[in-house]
């Protein structure tokens, strides 16, 4: 297998290793003393009443919507950057540096057209309203 | 920690060879040395001991020093509810239920004269101490207390907290009130401690 | 961007009068006599008992049933304006055949003046007083913290709870003479009392209506509300 | 805003339906106080109506000041309905007033409104002084001056920190607890202690100030104007205070005037009404100084209203120190003050003097008295009733936060959760005088 994903096969592995560590430690040491009261939510010490799973006016997950989707396109710009340098270079690089007089905006252009593409659906959630909030 | 007295140990006897292995009052010293150094406040400031207790967080006399500016307002991350102020009786089972939704080890410190003993408070309002509702750890006289009084209070408890071992495992379990008159103590010690003493007596004569 | 408001400056219906001054050896009867007693007097003669000065504050003593026609005119009236309520309360003297007495205390922002009303309620019958809300706002809990020191009824108040004490409290009216320093149970049952409350002894009927989970509060609270156990704090 | 409700909605808790649902039938106020009822509460949009949830800001909050709960119906983010729950910190002053003589309730007037210990003390003895129809001599009347306005910056300063930290921004709490320690020094110098102060007695002072205390005082007033310049140009023009604060608990005038509203609150609705000018004591009237009021009555406007009499007070300041005459502070009215010790042990009226006093303090003649004082909440004022005996029969205190917070339903209905903590901090309450 090449090299080049152990750094971030590496990545993972301390990831996942570390949350398991804290669980699964604390899990094994602590001695749980649970009792009715302590189980009972915390609502600035007064008993609560009805239940906080309520039904909630949609207004709530359009915002929730509109987030993904404009963060969904932050997302696409990661590898759009780490290439960045290749895309804008004509000529195929040499040592990793772009030959003099072939540089090209294709990079920029092509990220600019995306960001058009979203700027068009942002307008149009903007005037219709679904920013609005009350 | 209460006031009935713990039944078994009467003093806190340490030596080494015999109860525990060197490793283990090491891990203890460690273990209580990262509580003592971190413990999170619960503010419970009802009255004019939490202007106070404000003084003593602000930057003249900086709680950060104990490693305590940060303050937390919900029972789930805090170690020590200092009680700043008179308890009155509609209050009582705020800060019990605030009590016992703490997850262990929680200390208590009751922050000035009404917290500790009901103080001038002595009418039909006010709970007359809040030892008599949950255990407290160390009181800290006065009215308002200053902050180095508050502070020495503070320093008492990271004693405390110090001295503590892990093997005693009787120091952290949660105690559970009684059902019937979900009191921690006998309701007749509640009213020996309550009872006014000195010449507070003669002064509940109105008119004269 | 909100609206502005036109200031209201004290004052601005008697312009001839001097700036106001301090106040130095007040006389203990027998002061300057607020104009507004007399205008009571000849208008509502029927409700009207009598009108003294002590300390330099007027007086005026009222038939309990007439105050709230008395505070109603003296709220409306163009030559009155006591468009600010300062304070409800009730006294109940040492000598315990003596009435109680409630005292109005209100005040005449544009004439800068001051007027306490005062009526006798004698102790026989249940104590009982017209509610002066609808004609002020901060009557609503002025009220409801004397009906909770003192028990006495507001007729007309819209929502006439105990505001200091909860709900179930049941040692009595703290502020009346016969109630000791000390409240009439032991440390002990006081509490016993505060702790063993229900859940429900937390939210006012209104509020268990709100909570739209009606259906799934626990059913052991259901019973107990259905039983008629009035909650509230 | 178009989800706020314009009726006022006055609620009637009446009896239980069929199966043990309590009713619930809002009643409708009209401008005349005519009282109808409204069959269905009105609803904002029926088809998207989620369910209300019912939410605790509960006693124990880091933002309501103190032990308030407030009970709030909320559909999503919008406050449907508030109802507080005071009480939480009623400790029955009014009850062990009447078991005290005058002079020993004054440590109980430091622990109700504890953010303005002297500006009680100084309205007891006002009242008091009235009751036992004395007058303080001339530097006794200035050095009060000087604690209640000392008082007033102490209580603006705990107002203006704790609202900062409400709306986001810590530096300012820090800021004005530095300042009050500087006033902290001054009162421990003067009487000894820092917050609760007991600083007047009936017919005089606790003490007189100490020699070098004025020198602190004038290095005080130079310092003080520094701390509110940083303070105003770090949150008055700041974006997020102004977006958080602007339009919030709107009170008109009259509304003001009716829920009985006073100090800051009302000033800041457009009313000039300040008792220090309209019903002055304590030569109020000789001191020359502005009464700060606003015209919009919301949130921002209060909050101009208290920085702009933080700076009325340190005017007021500069003249009383000019001004502070020399002289006794106490009356010498041997039904009062108690003679000095060489005396009372040398002669013999002296003594018997001093006894009464001791065994059973001063007895005012019969009578009743209420004396209004401007307190920083609002209008402050403590109303005696004696019957000649040596402890009050009622000593009423008229709580300016009390009826303050009342509107506070009015203030709060159809605008978001997060304003909630903004006008509850705007009110400035102190909930010990609030339960007393």
């Amino acid at each position: 297998m090449d090299r080049t994903y152990l750094p971030v096969l590496l990545l993972f592995g301390f990831v996942a290793l570390n949350a398991v560590l804290i669980i699964g430690l604390s899990t094994l040491v602590i001695r749980r003393r649970p009792t009715p009261v302590k189980d009972t939510p915390y609502e600035s010490g007064i008993p609560p009443l009805g239940d906080a799973r309520e039904r909630f006016s949609v207004k709530f997950y359009m915002v929730a919507m509109l987030f993904i989707i404009f963060d969904i396109e932050t997302v696409f710009m990661i590898p759009w950057a780490v290439y960045y340098r290749q895309l804008s270079c004509a000529v195929p690089m040499v040592n990793d540096a772009c030959p003099l007089g072939n540089v090209s905006f294709f990079g920029l252009g092509e990220m600019l057209v995306f960001m058009a593409i979203l700027v068009v659906g942002f307008v149009y959630v903007w005037k219709k309203g679904a920013l609005q909030w009350d | 920690m209460g006031l009935a007295p713990r039944p078994d140990a009467t003093s806190v006897s340490f030596d080494p060879p015999s109860q525990e292995g060197w490793i283990t009052t090491r891990l203890d010293m460690l273990v209580n040395w990262g509580r003592a150094g971190s413990l999170w406040p619960m503010p419970f400031g009802t009255a004019c001991c939490a202007i106070e207790f404000m003084a003593s967080a602000a930057s003249r006399f900086d709680l950060a020093r104990f490693g305590m500016e940060r303050m937390s307002f919900s029972p789930r991350q805090a170690d020590v509810l200092i009680c700043a102020g008179r308890v009155p009786f509609k209050l009582a089972p705020v800060i019990r239920r605030i009590y016992q939704q703490m997850p262990q080890p929680k200390w208590v410190i009751s922050m000035g004269a009404c917290a500790s003993s009901g103080g001038m408070f002595d009418n039909y309002a006010v709970v007359q101490g809040i030892d008599t509702i949950i255990p407290v750890d160390v009181y800290v006289p006065g009215c308002p207390p200053r902050p180095e009084g508050l502070m020495y209070g503070i320093m008492m408890l990271q004693e405390k907290v110090k001295r503590e071992r892990m093997s005693d495992t009787t120091l952290r379990d949660e105690m559970e009130p009684d059902p019937s008159s979900n009191l921690y103590i006998r309701p007749s010690l509640i009213d020996e401690i309550s009872e006014p003493f000195g010449n507070s007596v003669h002064q509940t004569r109105s008119g004269l | 961007m909100s609206e502005t408001f036109a200031v209201i400056h004290a004052g601005h219906a008697a312009p001839g009068s001097s700036a106001p001054a301090t106040q130095r050896k007040v006389a203990h009867r027998g002061g300057a006599r607020n104009p507004s007693a007399e205008r009571i007097a000849e208008r509502f003669a029927h409700y009207f008992v009598r009108a003294e000065v002590i300390w330099g504050d007027t007086n005026v003593y009222l038939k309990p049933e007439g105050v709230l026609e008395v505070v109603r005119y003296l709220h409306d009236d163009a030559a009155e304006q006591y468009d600010y309520l300062v304070d409800v309360t009730a006294v109940e003297y040492r000598d315990l055949e003596l009435p109680v007495e409630m005292v109005w205390h209100l005040r005449s922002i544009p004439y800068r003046r001051f007027v306490r009303l005062k009526s006798p309620l004698p102790k026989g019958q249940p104590l009982r007083v017209p509610s002066v809300w609808p004609v002020y706002m901060s009557a609503d809990w002025l009220e409801r913290e004397c009906y909770d020191m003192f028990g006495i009824v507001f007729e007309g108040h819209p929502d006439l709870r105990r505001i200091l004490m909860w709900e179930q409290y049941k040692e009595g009216y703290p502020l009346r003479k016969d109630f000791p320093l000390r409240g009439r149970f032991s440390r002990a049952e006081q509490l016993r009392q505060a702790l063993t409350q229900n859940p429900e002894a937390k939210y006012s009927m209104e509020e268990l209506s709100i909570a739209d989970a009606f259906e799934d509060l626990p059913r052991d609270m259901r019973q107990r509300l259905a039983g008629g156990e009035r909650t509230g704090e | 805003m178009a989800t706020k409700r314009t009726i006022e909605v006055a609620l009637s808790t009446t009896g239980l339906d069929a199966e043990g649902r309590p009713q619930r039938r809002p009643l409708v106020v009209d401008g005349q106080g005519q009282v109808t009822t409204l069959e269905a509460p009105p609803s904002f949009e029926p088809e998207l109506e989620g369910e209300h949830m019912l939410l605790n800001l509960g006693p124990q909050h880091p933002a309501t000041h103190g032990v308030l709960r407030l009970v709030l119906e909320l559909d999503g983010e919008t406050v449907v309905r508030c109802i507080p729950h005071i009480g939480y910190l009623h400790c029955g002053f009014e009850k062990i007033g009447e078991y005290r003589q005058y002079n020993q309730i004054i440590p109980w007037t430091d622990r109700e409104d504890y953010l303005n210990s002297p500006g009680n003390n100084i309205a007891f003895a006002l009242g008091a002084e009235r009751l036992f129809g004395v007058d303080v001599t001339e530097r006794c009347t200035v050095l009060r001056v000087i604690g209640l306005e000392l008082s007033r910056i102490m209580s603006h300063l705990v107002w203006v920190g704790t609202t900062c930290i409400d709306i986001g921004a810590f530096t300012p709490f820090l800021w004005s607890f530095q300042e009050r320690e500087n006033i902290y020094n001054l009162f421990e110098g003067w009487v000894g202690a820092r917050l609760t102060t007991s600083i007047s007695r009936v017919g005089g002072m606790a003490a007189d100030i100490p020699d070098g205390w004025m020198d602190g005082l004038r290095g005080f007033l130079k310092t003080f104007p520094k701390t509110i310049a940083e303070v105003d140009k770090m949150v008055t023009r700041n974006g997020i205070w102004v977006g958080r604060t602007i339009g919030l608990g709107i009170m008109s005038p009259q509304e003001a005037i009716n829920y009985g509203l006073s100090g800051p609150m009302v000033r800041a609705s457009g009313v000039a009404f300040d008792i220090r000018r309209d019903f002055p004591y304590l030569d109020y009237e000789t001191y020359d100084f502005d009464v700060p009021v606003g015209t919009h009555g919301d949130v921002y406007d209060r909050f101009l209203v208290r920085m702009e009499e933080l700076r009325q007070s340190v005017r007021i300041l500069i003249q009383a120190a000019a001004r502070l005459p020399d002289g006794p502070i106490n009356v010498d009215d041997p039904r009062l003050i108690l003679p000095p010790k060489s005396k009372a042990t040398s002669e013999m009226e002296s003594m018997i003097h001093h006894f009464k006093l001791v065994m059973e303090g001063p007895r005012p003649p019969v009578g009743e008295v209420y004396v209004p004082v401007e307190s920083p909440k609002g209008e402050k004022g403590y109303y005696f009733v004696s019957d000649g005996t040596s402890k009050p029969v009622r000593w009423r205190i008229r709580p300016p936060s009390f009826v303050n917070l009342s509107a506070i339903p009015k203030m709060v209905e159809g605008h978001l959760l997060s304003d909630v903590i903004a006008i509850n901090a705007s009110i400035d309450i102190v909930m010990g005088e609030i339960d007393r």
